[in-house]
């Protein structure tokens, strides 16, 4: 299998599918000059670069979506999301319900997030918890190069807008080669480990965070099983249940901000549904309520590590319930 | 080569006349309904008929539309059913948008009307990627973006009218200029008179039309259109006008200068059309009252057509999220 | 007592406020034409109609927060702060801790949202879980005349930016009228009513349901109690811990999309930090992931009522754990 | 009455010759950092020295500025301390933002510089409450917002000028025009040449100035900064200049096109200004060298002071979050 980085993974998963489908466009601040690869096959009108206005740029991709194309943006950063929000809240996940079904907008936004480059709050927003919380809308985060080949095909082919998070932290590391053509269906999880005595479910960087503190606990005794969500909506409440009625513990993980973030939704979410099961409380690991510093050293403690996780899956499994 | 006459003069103004004596009868009966509770307020374009009128008869069946919560001409003058339009306003399951939409946001995508938004600058948002789609897909028709001098506010006016010129968009823009941004006069929003002094500087041709003149608004659109479509670039059409009624059912519109609304409705278009028909000698009395019928039998079926449509089934309430 | 309604007690507060204190100014489109009598008392300067853009009007209130003065802006609906979002999000949440602490954003936004006006998706959206997942920022959200005063008058006096959140469905109705100059404080929630077999969680409109709820509990012989979180953010979780280790049982109720919500939140917090008075799962009523329809029966079946929120509390009282 | 000379021909620029070489040393340490590892990538502003010197040398000690992420410029012309700025690029706890910042969103409030941003608009979003504060809280100080033209195709560019417009906002927006928007340029994105253009349609006063030529900024900074503090009105100045080096450090700029860059190079402000002043007589070779010296001596002493500073402790995490 060729190593590839998360970075050419997209590039990949894009000419495959434009390849396969000539409604497939390409637009954003910069992407006909990143690409150019992608220019070369498929020509200057299907790959273009924009004016610096996301709020137009998500715009014309639910305009395009809604009458024929399938368009993928690239708003670089998370937080320009923010340019987009009406296009993307409003529009893309609300029209088709409030047309009666008239509209669909097969489109997907890519944007990067997470620590990583030391580049701040301004670049560094891990808002996905945002567009979970909105109608209409999908969303995903992978963890591997081969998973956003998979999911961002998946993405392109479905009928519905997603948001595609590139987690910074992670583009350029190599990664196995994924197959070609193979599509990660959406809404589906990954066990990245299996276990018995207690569940990490994280995505992004920190599913890696989870395998190594996976294996410090295997060294101890403890066996962890790690899910790796990747979509984070749909996402796979069957698999994280199965895995929690299996091992009565969970400890959910992620770099967002613990406040309402997709954490929150799924301890709640098992707390409901796998309560017998649970033999500990449900912990939850995530960014502070604090904007991601530049300094490095900060911008390293914002983000849950292993030895964290490590502590709060030992505490559990350590624990009996009274 | 124009297929159309664009000198106002030469344009048979009888059927514009009954287009906007239908919507002005279709708003009057939803404001009756919205005084006895019956039915739900809405945003009225009660004389900003002429506007709608004008434009809409200047487009071909190829071309579409894109519009905001202030509708009901567009829909009305380019065919939508008064009854399916009431049934919609009154959350009626035969509504174009299985009510779901209310009156803000109706989209009747087999006329051509597609993605409505109340959200104020988003038809300007979106009105790029569907033209867009007309020239990537090899479709002739071009885009109509109905949209209020307050939309203009918006930064989506600039991000939009910078892409549509820089990437040759076949879009008509349309600004009805009413003078009213729900409660603020366009005087204290905007730094200009004119929406198309702002259009000028991206290398947008523009031009402002008396928008209270139906025939006049025909044929400055019908140009307008003819325009986009060899040029297959934007253009944008300023209506000039009033909102005589207020932002939204109701409204005492206490906050309204009562001279310049006076002077507003003094140019109603409804009268100044029939009246100039009935000067020309091109509708008589009769004929005239004849229009008057028909209108009023139209919106009398579509009122019971509504009424008679039951509320969506509880069922209703996530259908349709997801493709 | 004199009785005023949820408008009146905002119109009361921002009166009391910029008679307190000069810097205190208002703007937003159109709230120059609907509140004339604060124009009339403190001029055409501190109380302006402004442009139809959210953005700017937002982005002003952001710099000139920074720069002494402490505006409040009317953003009119929730759907609009879209609009708002890099404003509120990038530059009022985080440029202070970016800063190093240079600048403050003494500055209030008010939106409304929810049921009760038929206006369909594009106007009510409860989105208020967004900021609480975003640093740097206040949430609040009344369920009366009274606690909107007292809050509001709160959020003029902090100096963090604060979302203020009015329930469409409560602007009109009646209520109690507030004490003259009282402060509701930010964090606290109040005990709407007290009870030991079960915890109801709420804010906004659905406090009252969760009350007619307790009603109907209480005639049969469950003794509900009813919290009205106010403050989203902080929110007081003390109070609702207090009270889940009182009654060992928890239904949150509200009408924002149950996925990544606040109460999401709430049921995390208390599966972490109460699960062993826990006697039930969790229960979690939300709005559906579905835009919000115009049409009347529709509009309320998307916000969780009395009936159900009694179902859920008896479920659970029923209930042995195994 | 104008206090200081507005014509190019009698400004003083050794002063601003100094500035400029400070500001491109600066730079230039950052980069040879940045290639060895030790000092993170900047957005540097290589090339476009003049414009900001020109600028914010005409500003008084009153007057605020607003920037973005390419600040060094108006930072070091506004007086800041390379070592604080080093520092707090590479992330120390003696930055002026405790380290927080990094390179894209340095603000010091005690220099006028507030509210960095690197979200690009963001400046043009915040500039009119920060004039606002100053007019209503009776402060004489005007507004520089300093953005690129890549800002000027986001909305809020629209809505800013249109409020500064309309509420009569003593603003000097100063748009540097430096053909680039990171890896897009401006003729790929804009349908304007100059951004100039689009000001005129608020009524805004424009004017577009040679951004390589630091005496003719400065005069034409003065001219504008007069008219705002006479006018309590916006002004629009760009500044036509070019990003020589990438957008981001490193960048290999294979995307640029290298006779345009050359061409840029060989309008080089740094040299040109030099060596008029050398022909001029106005400075001679030794005088020459030892601005060279103390420049070189003061980026050592940065690098020195900003390498020994330490890291912010973990328990910033969490700090200055709320007030
Ligand atoms: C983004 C946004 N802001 C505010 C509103 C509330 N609102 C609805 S219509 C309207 C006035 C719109 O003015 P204009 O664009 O001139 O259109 P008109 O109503 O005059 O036809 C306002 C403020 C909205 N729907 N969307
Ligand atoms: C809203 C937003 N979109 C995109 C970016 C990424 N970005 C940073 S600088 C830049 C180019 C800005 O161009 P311009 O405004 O001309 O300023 P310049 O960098 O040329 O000085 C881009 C696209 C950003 N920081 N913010
Ligand atoms: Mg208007
Ligand atoms: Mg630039």
């Amino acid at each position: 299998m060729p190593t590839l980085t998360l970075y050419d993974a997209i590039g990949a998963a894009l000419t495959e599918e434009m390849r396969r489908d000539r409604h497939v466009i390409a637009f954003g601040e910069g992407i006909a000059t990143k690409r150019h690869d992608l220019v070369a096959e498929f020509g200057a009108l299907r790959v273009r670069n924009t004016p610096l206005a996301e709020g137009i740029i998500a715009g014309t991709a639910v305009g395009a979506a809604a009458s024929g194309l399938r368009p993928v943006v690239d708003l670089l950063f998370a937080p320009f999301l923010c340019y987009a929000m009406d296009e993307l809240v409003n529009s893309a996940g609300k029209l088709r319900y409030m047309s009666g079904g008239q509209f669909a907008f097969p489109l997907v936004t890519l944007a990067m997030t997470g620590a990583g480059w030391g580049v701040g709050a301004q670049h560094n927003h891990n808002v996905e918890a945002w567009f979970v919380h909105s109608p209409g809308l999908k969303v995903v985060m992978p963890s591997s190069p081969a998973d956003a080949k998979g999911l961002l095909k998946a993405a392109i082919r479905d009928d519905n807008p997603v948001l595609f998070f590139i987690d910074i932290g992670l583009l350029y590391q190599p990664g196995d080669g994924p197959v070609a053509d193979e599509v990660v269906p959406l809404g589906k999880a990954a066990i990245a480990r299996e276990g018995s005595d207690v569940t990490l479910v994280s995505y992004g960087k920190t599913v890696h965070h989870c395998r190594q503190a996976a294996e410090a606990l295997a060294a101890e005794g403890i066996s962890a099983e790690v899910i790796d969500l990747r979509s984070l909506k749909p996402w796979d409440a069957a698999t994280v249940l199965a895995s929690v009625e299996k091992t009565g513990r969970l400890v959910v993980v992620h770099e967002a901000n613990r406040l309402c973030g997709v954490g929150a939704e799924i301890a709640a979410v098992v707390a409901e549904e796998a309560f017998a099961c649970l033999k500990a409380p449900i912990v939850r690991l995530g960014g502070p309520d604090a904007p991601v510093a530049s300094s490095y050293p900060l911008e390293q403690a914002f983000v849950p590590q292993p030895e964290a996780i490590v502590a709060a899956a030992r505490r559990l499994c350590r624990r009996q319930i009274a | 080569m124009t297929p159309h006459p664009a000198n106002p003069h030469e344009i048979d103004a009888r059927p514009l006349l009954e287009q906007m004596l239908l919507i002005r009868a279709y708003e009057e009966a939803i404001v009756a309904g919205s005084d006895a509770g019956t039915i739900p307020g809405t945003c009225t374009s009660v004389g900003q008929e002429a506007a709608a009128v004008g434009v809409v008869n200047a487009l071909g069946a190829d071309d579409l539309i894109l519009t905001n919560h202030r509708s009901a001409g567009h829909l009305l003058a380019r065919g939508a059913d008064p009854g399916r339009l009431l049934a919609e306003v009154m959350g009626r399951r035969d509504g174009y948008c299985k009510g779901r939409s209310g009156s803000l946001h109706i989209s009747v995508k087999e006329l051509g009307v597609v993605l409505t938004s109340t959200i104020v600058g988003a038809e300007l948002s979106m009105a790029p990627g569907v033209a867009l789609s007309q020239g990537m897909l090899g479709r002739p028709g071009i885009v109509a973006c109905f949209f209020g001098d307050g939309a203009a506010c918006e930064g989506s006016f600039h991000e939009s009218l910078n892409l549509a010129a820089l990437w040759n968009l076949p879009i008509l823009y349309v600004c009805e200029n009413n003078h009213w941004q729900a409660f603020v006069h366009r005087r204290e929003a905007m730094s200009r008179e004119h929406v198309s002094e702002w259009a000028s500087s991206y290398g947008i041709p523009a031009h402002t039309v008396d928008g209270n003149d139906v025939a006049a608004v025909l044929a400055a659109a019908r140009v307008a259109a003819e325009q986009v479509r060899a040029s297959r670039r934007p253009y944008l059409l300023e209506t000039w006008t009033y909102r005589t009624r207020g932002h939204f059912e109701p409204d005492d519109q206490s906050y309204v200068d009562p001279a310049e609304r006076a002077a507003w409705l003094a140019r109603d278009p409804i009268a100044r059309c029939r009246d100039r028909l009935l000067a020309d000698g091109a509708l008589n009395p009769s004929q005239a009252a004849a229009i008057g019928d028909r209108v009023a039998t139209r919106i009398h079926a579509a009122r019971a057509f509504a009424e008679a449509s039951s509320y969506p089934a509880a069922d209703e309430l996530t259908r349709d999220v997801y493709a």
